[in-house]
Order: structure tokens, then C-alpha cells, then sequence
């Protein structure tokens, strides 16, 4: 019989990190549903969640190495936060708007992730503008022969924008150490991914940039982050960019408001909900032995845990000083 | 007479126009689900999928794809979903939609219809919340319009579907639901470039727009009846062209100006209201003109704390007003 | 031995035809050379034209109807603008910011054509800005039920423009009556290909828009020509866009303001020359019997004559009045 | 000293700043081959490509790379080929450029400059002439500088490829090559936010920059030779943050205010220049702000007849001068 280690290996991960995987799923799932539930108890005006999406996120940002890659996320990558190293103390800070919110110290909305040390980007909210930034990343790297691998992240409404063109001609030309991923979970809001291309396979257009494009199950945590893998490997040898397309499915509202009852039905999502990626990953562990029922459900726990401190935290920390407000417009002097 | 909300104001504008003539159409962003802020509901199952179109999430295309249509018989009437998101489309409102009638000496025009939701105080953080129309209102060959009323929404955004050129229409999203108002029940339009006089009042003239008209009307009774200071709310609706006539009036009766605005203060459009009286008016005035509008900072932090301090309010207007009376 | 009227005729033209195309080649090179010897004569501060790009130009005009297509231009299609019906006199007239010039009065600058009732739509400087214009009057065609085809075209430089991928995605979702064209000359002023692009053949991203994308040998008119009538037909039939790739190279500097000796070698240039989409049309109507030298000269005579009677009607005809620079800002009021 | 003409001093400044920071690199399009008015010529020998490195024709992506390579390390000097052409850039400049250092709460920032040729007076029509500082002068976060003279322009751009905000540097095509200036040969820097006082005078305050800094200086000859009135020129050179209290200054000595731009008169800057003496310094002003600027058309029509028509020079100037001398 194959050793848990043998499985994990054949991955190219351990035991302990395939255990770890299911923990950053389940921590985003948790840290995003508790956004939404703060959100309707009236402590928070606004969230946007990535449930659904968890092993699209974990999947890709488990194959960067923290604080040396670069992280350029888009609105809803609760999972690529917290993957990368941000807490869940830092996401709910942000979400509540603190003082001393990483993110943005209450000035951008929640899930506008940021962390310096982490090389986490600030984001804006026009969609996909990111995209260039992480070019820019990859172009200084090179120019300064660093192997450092910059990702960034766009929805599947994002790829329709200018921007993304001229960010994937630029990086191919440069053979930059890009990754370009594309979380498709086939709706921009209301609009079905029909009456967003022609193609059914976002990922075909990066053989029009000259560098490969891989369309993933993005809801397979080990697909993503075997796709994931390799596109970083690529990049680190100086072979150029990566376009991942991980298809996938927001089980949840785009965001506190939004009914998503108007464009797509119960059906719809109650199917795609059965394809609930921590249920499927934490029924592989299982089967697979690498672990039981009991080890599940202590990740569980422990996850939970973690998220009612760190929202305990979050709700007891200093909301900004209003005159706070007329600072750091440019760059203050030392 | 109905009362309608502003936001219902909008929908019924268009949807009468579309009604009364089928070369019109709505594209944008989410506008077949009927918009985010429900502005185009029921218009596919009233006017069809091809007369109420979803774009894909592509702003210049958006305009640009606008501005073809337009010139082959087709009256568009495009959706920015946010203000915010007109940046991609720049390039395509500047130097094309603005530019084509002048560029080919009249021979072709744009009778395009931009519409966006614009304006703070909802928490929308620094990229739901901005005002644009100081970059608009620079450009020639583009009229733009602000409202924050049931009745000048309907009104003013019949009119710009009705224009010959480009319109850049903006609703300030606050006032979307702020109240109802009564407003006819038949077909009427309100020209462009006409300000209207929200408030009579004989000590100051306070010159406004979008959101800043409700604050600025609550300011004045506040003053009318702590200081026995009459204040003349002029609301312009239209910034582009705007009512300098109207204006210049009152600034002639009453000596004192208080020009008010949510946007930055440097180079916003109240610097030009500005301008033009202490040019055209400037042997009437008894002060100086005074502004009000928010400090240069992005507009607007999320944190609601934040938010609150930077912009303008019943409060701030009201204490300009009030060291213009002492003055 | 096969007949003048068999050749034209397998190429779906007739052989008064293919004498046409060489005359509207040979026109559009003479409006060239005279707008930039006017400039050189400093009677126009500015010259941009098409030299070499001739056979791109009318090969893809000539498969549209006059009047009824639509037609976006980009600054080099002297070609295209003839081929539509504008004459030496509109654009000699334009070049010299004449008061009746219908491209715009002096307004705009020479090159940037246009005519309301050939449907030629008045353009801009900034690069592939009439790419989503293409697609709006094509989508208006499709609401409106007519057959009408839109055609725009752009250089290889602007392939790199944000608004080229929106208006290929757009277009391809809606299949509208689109042809894209792109006539790659193998430089943006002096930005060579290769740093343009990772990939040869822009061509092939049609294929992440769902329609087809033909490379084809741009010096060779009847090859333009087959590509464009395709596409125009595909158009007509509502099965959606083409991208029509067109290889060419300028065999003149970018503008008068240019030296294009700065970044490309003479040898490069004389190769080129060499290739002269004109001289090889020429040598293919003398080699297959459609016309003999003597006819070629006569339409050489032909269009010379017209482009000197139109350089004389242009420089006779009145400058603008200076107060009419306020007109036309805004529709006037009947 | 050396003799310079403001193209050889952008030149220098770039070349020089180059030498002294190697993190220090260009990119735009046609750089590498020198760029079309000869700001790189011979940085791709110097530096090699990667520091003066040709970009697609991609504004958004030239300025959107921009901002991402300062935060790894490097320094970008953008180049937009025309400031016409920086419209496609406006999101990534207005949003991300201007926005990042204070939406991350001062975490990130975003050291780039933004340079671009920009003006009228070159036959260029309407897209090669464009005025662009109104627009970017309204946003917080980015700094906006106006030359016109080979001295300022190598200081100040300098002090922009130092300044650790986003700047946006734009040189007056026209000036390029009107004259040669002596400038030190030595490093200098010229501090962002100071205006220049180009000519002292006590009847009349002119506030210009850019190409109108010389047409006015042309009016101000006239009007001391022919009128005995003594102009003040004052070249703001800095548009955003700008020198009020120089200008401020200068208006209470004089009492009269003439404000000079090329720009499109309604929203331009000159407009904040007009409102901020309004209401800064309404008790010293003897007469109403004259503005002199373009009238609304878009700038410029390629005609040089029209263009002449209704862009402002000496005669202009002079004439709205004598306006405010007679007052
Ligand atoms: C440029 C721009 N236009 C419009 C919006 C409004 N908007 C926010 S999210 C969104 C849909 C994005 O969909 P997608 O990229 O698929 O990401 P998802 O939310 O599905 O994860 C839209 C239209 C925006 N933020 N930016
Ligand atoms: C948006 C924009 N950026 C820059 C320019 C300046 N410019 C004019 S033509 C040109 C090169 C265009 O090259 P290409 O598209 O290949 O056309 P070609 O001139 O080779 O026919 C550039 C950079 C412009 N007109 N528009
Ligand atoms: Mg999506
Ligand atoms: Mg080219």
C-alpha cells in the first residue's frame, strides 16, 4: 500500500504540506464567510469573498516562495493572502477599516490586499490594472538579475481589458518571469463568460504573446498547484511567462451587494456548490489516507479557532483619527 | 405626478426615449441584469437583448464601440458602471467622441449618451467615489451634466439622449435613493446649460451642483434661521455648457459668493465659476469668493471616520457661508 | 494560350479590373511622392504616405463596395482612400489645410481621410482608436439588420494598443461584419518587429477571438485581394470577423519629420525597393498578356496627369478663415 | 557655463542623472533610436538597452511597467511620445500612479517621472499639440511640471527624477529649439513648487508658465516701451503643488492680476491661479482677473492659419494687459 509520503511526493509536496494546503483553503473559506457575516451584522459596509475559489488561490500562491516573489492580487484572493503570509487578523482589520490595518489603514476597501514585507501589492479596483504592475516587477528583476517570479491575478471579466493585452505582448517580448493568472469562474457580476469571448479557453490567447497558456481545473487544489509549479520553474529559468486559466465557480454573491438570485439559478449554483473544492480535496485526503476524519475536522477547528481571535482582535483595534485622512498624499519627509 | 426616486428617474428616462424611438440602446457593463443600481431593470425583457446589451468589462470599447454605432444610426446610450471606470475610456471620450465633429469641420458627429454614477458618501472607498466632471467640463465638443434630483435627472438625461453631441452624463449615486420627489408623469426635458435657483435668498450667492445642493440647502436654512442670513442656492445641473448668465445675475445682487463642491479643491470646477465672476463680476463683489469643497486628497477613504472628515457638509458650507456674512 | 479575360476571371476580376488595381496603385504612390515633394517645397509643413504599402492598401479596399462598406483608415492608406473613391484633389487639397478640404477643412492633420458619403469615417493621430469605432458601426449594422461590412485598419504598431484586443474580443463575441486589417511593415517608426511582438505572425491572435486570421504577402495585390474578398464575403454571410494580416514594408521614412536612416540600413531599404508591390504587379500584367508595357506606361501618364491637375486645383484653392476656427465645436443649430 | 537649448538640456539632465544611479532607467517608444525629438540620443550606446529600452506602443503598459519596476528597485523615466498620447495612460496615472502611496497608507510608493513633450505652435494639429497639466493638476498624489527654458527644464527635471512621487514632467515642444540659454555645467537642481519671478515689475502680476512664459515676457517689453506700465512675470514652472505665496506676494504689490496659459480657457489651470487670488487676496485687488488662454476648441486645428487664431501671443497678451493697465 502507497505511503502518505509516496503520495505526497508524487507531488512533489509532503504529507505535512498537503495537510497544510487543505488548511489554507479551509482558513480562506472561514476568514471569507466571516467578512460576510460581519458585513450582515452591520460591522462592516462591505465585502467582496472568494468562496469557491480557494484552490484556485492557495493552489497557485502555495508555488511562490513568500517575501521573495511577487504577489499582484485582484479583490477577491482572500486565499492568496493568506498563503503568501498575511494573517487573518490583517484581512479583518482591513475589512473592519483599523487604524492599523497592513492593507491600507482603512483608506481602500477590504480584500485590497498589501503587505510590504510579503511583497504583496497594493490594488486599486479598476479591474485588471494590475496586470502591467506585475510586468513592471518582472522587467526590473530582470534588469537586475534577479530570479524573483512576480504572479498576478484577474478574473475572468478581466482579461476583456486593454490592459491585460498590452501587460501579456510586453512580458512575452521580454520573456519576463511573469505568471498571468486567470480566475474563471465564468461570470463578471451578471455577465456569463459567453457574452464575455468567443473562445471558451481564456488561456488559448497566450499563444498569441508567445509563451504557453494552461487551463486548469481550478477547483483540483493539486492540479493548480502542479500548473502553478511548473509556470514558476519556467519563469525562474528565465524562459518567460506563464497564463494559467483556472476555471472555477464564486459559490457566493460577487459581493454584500449583489443578489445573485437575478442571473443565475438555484440549480446552477446548488451543482457547482456540490463541486465545493475543500470538500473534494478533504474526501482526496481521506480516501488517499494521507489523513482521517479526526485530523479534518482538528484543521477545521483550529482554522475556526484562528478566525474568532483574530475578529476579536480586529473589532477591539483603534478606528483612524479623522484628521489621519490628509495624510501621506505624497511621501513625507523623514 | 408620481414621486419617484431619483434612480427611478433615471430608468424612466430612458426607458420612455427607447420607447418612443428604436434606434436607441443601452450597453454596458451588467445593464441586460438591469445594472447594479438597477437603472436599466426590465429593459431586455422590454426591448430585447440587442437594445440592451452586455459588454463585455471594457470601457474604451464601451465608448468607442458607442461612437461607431452612433454613426451608423444607432443612438447609444453607454454605461460607465462607476465613475471610477471611465478612466480606461479617456482616450475614446477625449480624443474621439469630443474631437470628431471639430476634427472633420462638421461633416461627421457623435450623438452619443455617456451615463455613470458618480460622487462619495456611500463608504465606496477611493475608487467608487470620485467626481470627474472637472476633466470633462476642460474638454471641448463634450457637454457634461451633474444631478442629484428625481425631477432634473428626468429632465437633463432627455435632453442629453436627445443632443446632437456627445453628452457625459452624472448621476451622483447618493442621491440615487435619497428621496422622492414629484415629477410629471408626461414627456418633458430640461435644456442644457440652464442653472436653476434651488433657493431664493439676497445676502450670498452660493453657486453648487450634484450631492453638495442637498448640503448646501440644509446650510442655508440653517443659516436663514440661526444668522437671518438669505442664501441663494443656485444649482447649475449643467457644468458644460454651464449658466454664467444666471449666475453672474445673482452674484450682482448679492455681492458675496460661496462656491461649493465635493471635488478636490484645486482645479475643480468651482475654480472656474471662480474665475469667471472675480472676471466678469468683480465690481460687485463685496468679499472675497469663497470655496468649499473637499481637500486635495483621494476621494474618498473607505473608512467612514475618514470619509466624513474630508468631505463637505451641511456643517462646513455653513460656517463658509457664515464668514462670508461677517465679512 | 489562356486568355487576359481567363487570368482575371481566376481571380474573380475582369482584365479592365486588374488594370484598375495598378492604376489606383500607381495613383496612390504618385499622391504620395507629390505630398511629400510639396512638403519638401515647404508648401505643407507635414507628409505622411504609404510607399510600398499600395498593394496592402487597394488590394483590400477593392473587395468592398463603395459607399455602402464601411471604412476606418489609419494615417498611411492613401491606397485605401482612393481606391474608395476620395480623389488626388480631396487629399492634395488636405495636405495643403485647404478651406474645402472634406477630410477636415485644414483642421486635422493631411492623411487622416475622410467623406461622409463614402463612409469613410474621419480619424485620429492616436494609434488604433478606430479599431472599437469598426466594431460599433458593425454592431449597429447587425441591430439594424444590413449587410453592411466595416473595415479599419491599423499598423503593426498599433496591434500592441489596448483598444486592438477590446475590439477583437467585442467583435468576435457579437460576430459582427468586422475586418480587421494590419499592415505590418515591420516597424513603428523605428521600433523593429521583434521588439514589438514575440510572436511573427500578429495573425494568429485572432484565434483567442474565435475568428480567422490570414497572414498574407502584402506586396502582392491579387493575394491581398483574395484575403480581403473572403473576408468581406464571411462579413456578408454573418459568420464574423477576419483579421487580415498584410506583410509590407515602407520603402519611404515614417513622416517628413523622420530619418529613417537612424535605425535601419540602406541595404534593408534597397531590398525592399526591390520588391515594390507596383514593379511586380506591373512585370505580372506584361508576363501574363494583360497589358503590355505601352499600357502601362499610358496609365502611368494617366494618373501622373490627374495628380498634376489636382496639385494645381489644391494650391488654388483657398486657405481657411481664421474666426472659422471657433465653428463646429458643437453641432450647429440649423 | 554651456550654451543649451532645452532639448539638450532634458538630454543632459536624463544622461547626467543616469551616470549618477544606475537603478535609474527610460523607456517609451523610439527611445532606443534616440526618440523623435532626440531626448535619448545615445543612451542605448551609453547605457545599453535595458536602461533605454523601447517599449510596444502601449501607453498603458509603458507607464503601468513604470510603476511596477519602482517598486523593485528601479527608477523610470516614462517617456509618452506627445502628451496627446498619454490619455490611454490616464488610468494607470490617475489611479494607480497617483493613488498607490495613499491607499496603502503611505506603505508603497511610487517614485516614477512622466515626461512628455506637450504644447501647440508647431503645426502638429490637434493631437500633437494638447495642453494636459489642468487635468493632472486636479489629482492628488501626482506632482506636474510645466518648462519652457533650457535652465529650468535640467533643474527641475532633475529634482522630478529625485522626487520619490510620481511627477509629471512636460516640456514645451515649441521650446525645445527656440533658443540656446546658459546653464551651469555643474549639477544643479531647481526645487519642485518654486515659481520664477522671469521679469520684476510693480503695476501688473502675470502668471504663466510654459510657452506663454516667453510670448508674455515679448508683452511685457511692449508694455513697459510703449505704455510705461511695468509688468511682473511670474513663470509658475511648477503646476502641482504651484507657488501661491510667491504669486500671492507679487498681487499685493501689484493690485492687478493677468493670467496667461495656452490651455483652453474654461477649467484650465489658470482658473485655480484666478480662484485662489479671489479668495486669498480679494482686498488687494484693485481690478478684475483677466484671463488670457485659448478660447474652447480643441487645440490645435493643423491650419497654421487657425491655429494662430486661437492660440494667445504677445499681441493677445499685451492687449488684456493694457485692459487691466487702464482699469
Ligand atoms: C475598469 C472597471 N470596470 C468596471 C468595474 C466594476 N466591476 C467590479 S468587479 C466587476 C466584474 C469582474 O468580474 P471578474 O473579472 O470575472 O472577477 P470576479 O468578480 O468574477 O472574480 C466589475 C464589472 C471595475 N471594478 N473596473
Ligand atoms: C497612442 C499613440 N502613441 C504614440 C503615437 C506616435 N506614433 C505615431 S505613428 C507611430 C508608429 C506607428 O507604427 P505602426 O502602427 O506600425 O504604423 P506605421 O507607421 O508603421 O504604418 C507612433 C508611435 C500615436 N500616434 N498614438
Ligand atoms: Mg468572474
Ligand atoms: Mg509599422
Amino acid at each position: 500500500m502507497v505511503t502518505a509520503k509516496e503520495i505526497a511526493g508524487a507531488h512533489g509536496l509532503s504529507p505535512e504540506q498537503l495537510l497544510d494546503l487543505y488548511y489554507k483553503m479551509f482558513l480562506a473559506r472561514t476568514v471569507g464567510q466571516r467578512e460576510r457575516m460581519l458585513n450582515r451584522m452591520g460591522k462592516g459596509p462591505f465585502a467582496v469573498t472568494g468562496e469557491g475559489h480557494e484552490a484556485a488561490q492557495v493552489g497557485t500562491a502555495y508555488a511562490l516562495t513568500p517575501g521573495k516573489d511577487w504577489v499582484l492580487p485582484y479583490y477577491r484572493d482572500i486565499g492568496v493572502a493568506l498563503t503568501i503570509g498575511m494573517t487573518p487578523t490583517d484581512l479583518l482589520k482591513a475589512h473592519l477599516a483599523r487604524a492599523d490595518s497592513i492593507e491600507s489603514g482603512g483608506r481602500n476597501m477590504p480584500s485590497h490586499f498589501s503587505s510590504v514585507p510579503l511583497r504583496i501589492v497594493s490594488g486599486s479596483a479598476p479591474v485588471a490594472t494590475q496586470y502591467p504592475h506585475a510586468v513592471g516587477v518582472a522587467l526590473a528583476a530582470k534588469i537586475r538579475g534577479l530570479d524573483e517570479v512576480a504572479i498576478t491575478y484577474v478574473g475572468d471579466g478581466g482579461t476583456s481589458v486593454g490592459d491585460v493585452h498590452e501587460s501579456m505582448n510586453f512580458a512575452g517580448i521580454h520573456k519576463l518571469a511573469v505568471i498571468f493568472v486567470c480566475e474563471n469562474n465564468q461570470y463578471a457580476i451578471s455577465v456569463k463568460w459567453d457574452k464575455q469571448s468567443a473562445v471558451k479557453d481564456v488561456a488559448v490567447r497566450a499563444a498569441g504573446y508567445g509563451f504557453p497558456g494552461v487551463t486548469v481545473d481550478g477547483n483540483d487544489v493539486l492540479a493548480v498547484y502542479a500548473a502553478a509549479k511548473e509556470a514558476v520553474n519556467r519563469a525562474r529559468r528565465g524562459e518567460g511567462p506563464t497564463f494559467i486559466e483556472a476555471k472555477t465557480y464564486r459559490i457566493v454573491p460577487h459581493t454584500s451587494d449583489d443578489d445573485d438570485r437575478r442571473y443565475r439559478t438555484a440549480e446552477e449554483v446548488a451543482e457547482w456548490t456540490a463541486k465545493d473544492p475543500l470538500i473534494r480535496y478533504a474526501a482526496w485526503l481521506t480516501d488517499n489516507r494521507v489523513a482521517d476524519q479526526k485530523q479534518i475536522e482538528a484543521i477545521q477547528a483550529k482554522a475556526l479557532q484562528e478566525v474568532d481571535e483574530a475578529t476579536q482582535i480586529a473589532e477591539d483595534a483603534p478606528t483612524p483619527d479623522p484628521a489621519s485622512a490628509l495624510r501621506h498624499v505624497f511621501v513625507e519627509d523623514k | 405626478m408620481a414621486e419617484k426616486q431619483m434612480i427611478e428617474a433615471v430608468h424612466d428616462a430612458m426607458f420612455e426615449e427607447m420607447k418612443r424611438d428604436s434606434s436607441i440602446i443601452v450597453m454596458g457593463e451588467d445593464v441586460g441584469g438591469g445594472g447594479v443600481f438597477r437603472a436599466t431593470e426590465g429593459f431586455k425583457a422590454e426591448f430585447g437583448e440587442a437594445r440592451c446589451m452586455d459588454t463585455p468589462l471594457a470601457e474604451a470599447a464601451i465608448v468607442g464601440a458607442a461612437i461607431g454605432a452612433s454613426l451608423n444610426g444607432i443612438l447609444p446610450i453607454a454605461e460607465m458602471q462607476f465613475a471610477d471606470f471611465s478612466h480606461p475610456a479617456f482616450d475614446q471620450i477625449v480624443s474621439e467622441a469630443a474631437r470628431l465633429h471639430y476634427r472633420s469641420n462638421g461633416a461627421w458627429s457623435c450623438p452619443i449618451t455617456i451615463r455613470t454614477p458618480y460622487g462619495a458618501g456611500i463608504h465606496g472607498g477611493p475608487y467608487h467615489s470620485q467626481s470627474i466632471e472637472a476633466f470633462y467640463a476642460h474638454v471641448p465638443g463634450l457637454k457634461v451634466i451633474a444631478v442629484a434630483t428625481p425631477y432634473d435627472a428626468k429632465g437633463l438625461l432627455k435632453s442629453a439622449i436627445r443632443d446632437p453631441n456627445p453628452v457625459l452624463f452624472l448621476e451622483h449615486k447618493k442621491a440615487y435613493r435619497l428621496y422622492r420627489q414629484e415629477i410629471p408623469d408626461d414627456d418633458y426635458t430640461i435644456p442644457i446649460g440652464e442653472a436653476d435657483i434651488k433657493r431664493e435668498g439676497t445676502d450670498i450667492t452660493l453657486v453648487t451642483y450634484g450631492m453638495m445642493v442637498h448640503h448646501s440647502l440644509k446650510a442655508a436654512e440653517t443659516l436663514q434661521s440661526e444668522d437671518g442670513v438669505s442664501v441663494e442656492v443656485i444649482d447649475l445641473r449643467s457644468i458644460s455648457p454651464w449658466d454664467k448668465e444666471r449666475v453672474l445675475e445673482s452674484v450682482k445682487k448679492t455681492g458675496k459668493v460661496l462656491i461649493v463642491y465635493e471635488d478636490n479643491i484645486t482645479g475643480g470646477f468651482g475654480a472656474e465659476v471662480s474665475a469667471t465672476i472675480a472676471q466678469e463680476a468683480f465690481e460687485y463683489l463685496d468679499a472675497p469668493i469663497i470655496r468649499v469643497a473637499s481637500p486635495d486628497v483621494p476621494i474618498a477613504p473607505y473608512s467612514g471616520i475618514l470619509e466624513e472628515y474630508i468631505l463637505p457638509n451641511a456643517e462646513k458650507i455653513a460656517e463658509g457661508a457664515r464668514k462670508l456674512a461677517a465679512y
